[in-house]
């Protein structure tokens, strides 16, 4: 679509791709600005025969203007960007009646539990994924992130999501992905030799699609017997 | 010293003997009084004085030129924005 | 409590004119306390620090332009780093680290304040050592031993830190997570001493600006470049001891099994990221305000023309300085900090952009309406303008949190630091370099290698640079090894292995200024007192300046960057001459030889 | 105090222009002691910091530590203080005789407030308030050991250096070095001490009474 950004496929993607068309616009602005006045002052004023530099020391009137412009401007640009952030990280601004799934980052890999059937996290029925990601089409989704080790970073480029995985914490990102299709997930953080390789998918499926997968692990685990799902559950096996 | 300079020390042992009062009432502070925040609100009053008295009189710096004054408390605004801000970390935790 | 302030003080040192004795040849160069030679042993210190950077450098972009393929000579290091000429993630993960330690550490850090703040500021104040000279000479005594040790954790069993220079726990907490143990200790240690070598140096800068400048030589009179020193100095007094203080921790953490930053009994990862950029975002600034004085400096000087608003410079400085301190979180947008206080840090930093502004529109003020000479230094000086501006411009983006969502942790950083580091101090450095050769060695460097190392550098230097700005618009993570292991940076490869080759490219240019450098020493061009017909007062001296550098304490008559005076003799009126009209003075003839 | 304000115009002046109107050792001390405030900061924040975070880890006043005993040590550091002053008020006066008598007295306290510490340790250590955090057997968690240890430890490696240089300054007065013209290790010594002694002030108060 364009050569800087990859599209984006979340609900706050387009408000962050338009702050940042935004600032480019204005350190655009800037940059040209300075940039051709600099080049045209070096050639202007190069030194030659007969010309001599003007004895100055400066001038308030625009060191004033100079100091107000950038900051008026800087501020809004600032105050663009709060409404933004609340909306995408302030937790009690998270959207009500989300999809809760749990993951756990590790040295090198991302561990996902579902609910399972009880439609509650953390009890006997949860199922898990090893680096893969079941996520329905427009539906409010908040991943809880934890880690078992060291600092990782939980990052889906398409649905302009970022966030540290701090070992102690858990903490909840949301996203509401608006296309279906497959993600590259990844891990931003440095977090050891493997940290290249600790990639991931991230499936976005239509709802009808993901309840039916849904369904199907939930059978499985169900199949799979209370001895199979405590094996499965204490080795952290991806259950399909 | 400077032949000229006529000022008297401190009261250097009157300094002394107060600040072992503080310490003794910082004692005390903790062992009796049961309400916490009370215990830390006088703590952190009572030792900052003392540590006050210290700079002020055993260090000299109630002699010295105001301009040092000045130079040694850049340190404390620092010091306060750093803890403060990072305790704002773990209200919401 | 006071004592007199004449110069029978004991605590004052002996000017040239006066008696001093003849020094052992061990005294003069290895163990000296002039303050000049201590400034070129920081040189050529911190220059070795940085080729060694530079190589890493090298290798980091081998890897990531032909990935997996064998790099030219890489047989000859350890099976542990590149079995058969090939990377290993490991090795990747230490040379990264230690780039960015060594470039900051030991190449940046010690160039502008170790170099600079030693030869500078005594004789752009007319003071005939630093106040400390013994407290100067360990200074430096503790920076080698600390950068030999960082260099010396490549070959301890295990390999160097692999945690990358900001070293987040627990992953450089705890050796389990890396196989990095004696690696990461040593690096704690030798950041620990090169910590306090800082601070002695720093002890010593601001005393000496303090209490030495010479009769005359008003707060409002001192050069920039001494200004910014200054402040730099108070930063690093202040900022250097947190850091310290974390690492002390961390290292207790790693060794002992102490739990400041290991969450498994409690400690918190997030204490050392705020402790760390509490002294990490000052530390860039130390990173960039002396090169800020030092180009204003030679762009007055070049262009002929008093520096324009010297004052609102000086506020700029300090106001950068102060800011410094109060924007920390913003390396910290996505690290699981507060939300709130996210908010808070975006505003504190992109306040940051004012007194920038201030700078920026003050250089090309000085430009304005000049008669300018494009010498080594002017050009170098010009090209930290423009590159700072688009450095600085970028920090903007990341400032912005919800964009810095997309863009922290990937090569947009990557550009932004190199654009500020590389093309900010380094090209200052080069500039200060250029400027001040004749002063440390009394030749010129060659001007025609200069323009062509610059125009060189310049060059290449944006094509390495510009483009990472896109490869993290795209999406490519910092630190990684290999980004062919993800699908959808595949189609980087090429763009990636265009960088690698500008940047061997740009490694050759340095080369150039190496050489140069070294040559000049001995067979460059014999230098004049004054060969740029500056105004400041090191240019009163001879090159290189004698043991005590002036014949007898100077006395300045006039602010700092007056070229151009109407009605002068001369288009450049020295702060050492009195009179209006820049009339021959005493202290010029006594100097002279 | 002479006033000797540094106003210099723009005719050439006898004196140095100085921004302080005292000599570069005391300054620089001074100086110094700035950066010995943000050291102690991160260690003191990181302890602030962690206690306000985690207070379970940190037990109430006098379960662990012994408040007795360190509040004798914190009234030996505020007398090694006073003799200090006195020290200094000796050199003032050229009363070379009370100078070393002072200063020895000063060292004497120090060196007993290290010993103490000492002491307190290996008592603590027995009890299992080590700064191991797997070893860690005390009430209380292990941050509580760590951090303890830390803080006392380097404010009882700044007594020590401490000591240490009173020693030489010692040393040196013994062969009549200082005087009231020349006292400026003296002086900074003290500076110095009494520094470490103010610390101590805050670090007694937050350690082991809150
Ligand atoms: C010399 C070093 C230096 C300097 C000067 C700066 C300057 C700035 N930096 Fe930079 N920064 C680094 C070195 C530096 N930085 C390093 C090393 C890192 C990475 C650390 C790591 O993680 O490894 C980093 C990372 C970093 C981040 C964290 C990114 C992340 O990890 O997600 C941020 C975020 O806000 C930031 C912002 C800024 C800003 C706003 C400035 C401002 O000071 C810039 C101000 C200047 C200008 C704005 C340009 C001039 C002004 C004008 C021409 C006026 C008009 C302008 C407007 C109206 C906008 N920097
Ligand atoms: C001032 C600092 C500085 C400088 C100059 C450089 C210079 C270079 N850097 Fe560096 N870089 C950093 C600071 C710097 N870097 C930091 C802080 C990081 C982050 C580390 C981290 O993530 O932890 C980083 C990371 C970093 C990465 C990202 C690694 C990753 O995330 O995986 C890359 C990748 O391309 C890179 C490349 C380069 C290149 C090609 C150069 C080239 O410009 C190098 C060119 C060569 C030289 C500049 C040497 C010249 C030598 C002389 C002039 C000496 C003359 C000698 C004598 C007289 C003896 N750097
Ligand atoms: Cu996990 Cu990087
Ligand atoms: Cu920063």
């Amino acid at each position: 679509m364009n050569w800087m950004f990859p599209q984006s496929v979340s609900t706050f993607g387009p408000e962050i791709d338009r702050l940042y068309y935004i600032i480019l616009a204005i350190t655009g602005v800037v940059f040209v600005l300075t940039e051709v006045l600099l080049f045209y002052f070096l050639i202007r004023y190069r030194a030659r025969e007969g010309h001599k530099a003007e004895y100055n020391h400066g001038n308030t009137k625009a060191e004033v203007i100079w100091t107000t412009v950038p900051f008026v401007i800087v501020v809004g640009l600032a105050l663009m960007s709060v409404g933004v952030w609340k909306r995408i990280k302030d937790p009690s601004a998270f959207p009500p009646n989300a999809y809760q799934i749990i993951v756990t980052a590790r040295q090198f890999e991302w561990e996902a539990t579902y609910p399972g059937a009880d439609g509650q996290l953390r009890t006997a029925d949860d199922f898990k994924l090893l680096n893969r990601l079941n996520v329905p089409v427009n539906r409010p989704f908040v991943v809880n992130l934890e880690s078992s080790d060291v600092i990782h970073s939980f990052f889906v480029y398409p649905f302009r999501v970022k966030q540290d995985v701090v070992p102690g914490m858990t903490i909840p990102v949301w996203f509401e992905v608006t296309a279906t299709g497959e993600y590259a997930l990844g891990c931003a953080e440095l977090c050891g030799f493997g940290h290249y390789s600790m990639d991931g998918t991230v499936m976005v499926q239509t709802q009808t699609e993901f309840q039916a997968w849904e369904a199907t692990q939930i059978a499985a685990r169900a199949a799979a017997g209370v001895a199979n799902l405590a094996a499965a559950g204490a080795t952290g096996a991806p259950a399909n | 010293m400077e032949v000229d300079e006529k000022k008297a020390h401190p009261p250097y042992m009157l300094i002394w003997g107060v600040l072992a009062v503080l310490m003794l009432g910082k004692v005390l502070i903790s062992m009796l009084i049961g309400l916490k925040w009370l215990a830390v609100l006088l703590l952190v009053i009572v030792s900052f004085t003392s540590a006050l008295l210290v700079a002020f009189y055993y260090m000299h710096l109630r002699f010295e030129p105001k301009k040092l004054w000045l130079l040694a408390a850049v340190p404390i605004p620092l010091i306060l924005i750093f803890i403060f801000t990072v305790m704002q970390e773990f209200t919401q935790r | 409590m006071s004592m007199t302030a004449t110069r029978t003080d004991y605590d004052l040192l002996p000017y040239a004119g006066e008696h001093h004795e003849e020094l052992s040849f061990i005294r003069k160069y290895i163990f000296s306390t002039d303050h000049k030679t201590i400034g070129k042993q920081f040189l050529f210190m911190s220059l070795i620090f940085m080729l060694l950077g530079g190589i890493m450098a090298m290798m980091i972009r081998w890897q990531l332009g032909f990935p997996g393929q064998p790099m030219p000579g890489g047989t000859l290091l350890p099976e542990t780093m590149s079995p058969g000429g090939i990377i290993l993630p490991e090795f990747y993960a230490s040379l990264l680290t230690m780039h960015g330690t060594f470039m900051i550490f030991f190449a940046i850090m010690p160039l502008l304040v170790g170099v600079f703040g030693n030869l500078l500021i005594p004789l752009q104040i007319g003071a005939p050592d630093m106040a400390f000279p013994k407290l100067n000479m360990l200074s430096f005594w503790l920076a080698v031993p600390s950068g030999l040790m960082m260099l010396a954790s490549f070959f301890v069993i295990g390999g160097a830190a692999g945690s990358g220079w900001t070293a987040y726990a627990p992953l450089s907490a705890d050796g389990q997570y890396t196989g990095v143990y004696m690696g990461q200790r040593l690096w704690l240690l030798a950041l620990f001493i090169l910590g306090f070598s800082s601070i002695t140096g720093a002890v010593n800068y601001i005393t000496t600006v303090i209490n030495m400048r010479a009769p005359g030589l008003t707060w409002f009179r001192l050069p920039l470049s001494v200004w910014a020193l200054f402040i730099t100095a108070i930063l690093a007094l202040l900022a250097m001891p947190i850091l310290a203080g974390a690492l002390i921790m961390l290292f207790t953490d790693h060794a002992l099994g102490t739990t400041f930053f290991r969450p498994a009994a409690g400690g918190e990862p997030l204490l050392w990221q705020h402790l760390f950029w509490f002294f990490g975002h000052p530390e860039v600034y130390i990173l960039i305000l002396p090169a800020m004085g030092i180009v204003s400096e030679i762009l007055a000087n070049g262009a002929r023309k008093p520096v324009f608003g010297y004052k609102a410079m000086v506020f700029a400085i300090c106001a950068i300085a102060f800011l410094g301190w109060i924007v920390w979180g913003h390396h910290m947008f996505m690290s699981g900090m507060n939300p709130m206080l996210g908010t808070t840090f975006m505003f504190s930093t992109i306040v940051i952009a004012v007194p920038s502004a201030i700078k920026v529109f003050n250089w090309l003020g000085t430009l304005w309406k000049g008669s300018i000479v494009f010498h080594v230094p002017f050009l170098n000086a010009a090209a930290f303008v423009s590159l700072f501006i688009i450095g600085g411009l970028s920090g903007v983006f990341m400032a912005s949190t919800p964009v810095d969502i997309v863009i922290t942790d990937t090569y947009f950083i990557v550009a932004h630091i190199h654009y500020v580091l590389f093309g900010g101090s380094l090209f200052g450095i080069f500039a200060g370099i250029t400027y001040w050769y004749p002063k440390m060695f009394g030749t010129m460097m060659n001007e025609l290698w200069g323009k062509i190392h610059f125009a060189g550098t310049f060059v290449t230097y944006n094509l390495v640079f510009f483009p990472m700005h896109e490869l993290g618009l795209q999406g490519m993570m910092r630190r990684i090894y290999d980004p062919n292991n993800y699908v959808y940076l595949q189609h980087l490869q090429p763009l990636n292995t265009f960088i690698s080759v500008s940047a061997f490219a740009l490694f050759a240019f340095q080369m150039i200024f190496m050489v140069n450098f070294l040559y000049s020493i001995w067979f460059g061009k014999k230098a004049a007192d004054n060969p740029w017909r500056a105004t400041t007062l090191e240019w009163s001296t001879p090159s290189p300046p004698p043991h005590g550098n002036f014949q007898q304490m100077p006395t300045v008559y006039r602010g700092p960057h007056e070229y151009s005076v109407p009605g002068a003799r001369e288009d450049f009126s020295p702060q050492w001459e009195s009179g209006g009209a820049g009339a021959p003075s005493p202290t010029h003839h006594a100097t002279a030889h | 105090m002479t006033s000797h304000a540094a106003a210099v115009g723009d005719g050439g002046q006898e004196r140095l222009e100085r921004g302080f109107e005292f000599y570069n050792l005391k300054l620089g001390m001074w100086i110094f002691l700035l950066s010995e405030v943000m050291f102690f900061t991160s260690l003191i924040g990181a302890y602030i910091i962690l206690r306000f975070a985690h207070p379970e880890q940190f037990p109430a006043p006098g379960t662990v530590l012994s408040i007795e005993l360190t509040a004798f040590n914190t009234f030996m550091l505020i007398c090694s203080s006073v003799t200090m002053v006195k020290a200094y008020a000796a050199v003032q006066h050229d009363d070379q005789q009370g100078l070393q008598v002072w200063l020895l007295a000063t060292i004497i306290l120090g060196a007993s407030f290290v010993g103490i510490q000492m002491y307190e340790y290996v008592y603590l250590v027995r009890e299992g308030f080590v700064p191991i955090a797997n070893l860690y057997t005390a009430e209380g968690g292990p941050l509580y050991g760590s951090t303890f240890y830390l803080m006392t430890g380097f404010h009882g490696t700044h007594v020590t250096i401490g000591v240490l240089a009173l020693t030489g300054v010692l040393l040196r007065a013994r062969t009549g070095a200082f005087n009231s013209q020349k006292l400026g290790p003296v002086e900074i010594v003290g500076l110095y001490w009494h520094f470490v002694d103010l610390v101590w002030i805050v670090l007694f108060t937050i350690v082991y009474l809150i």
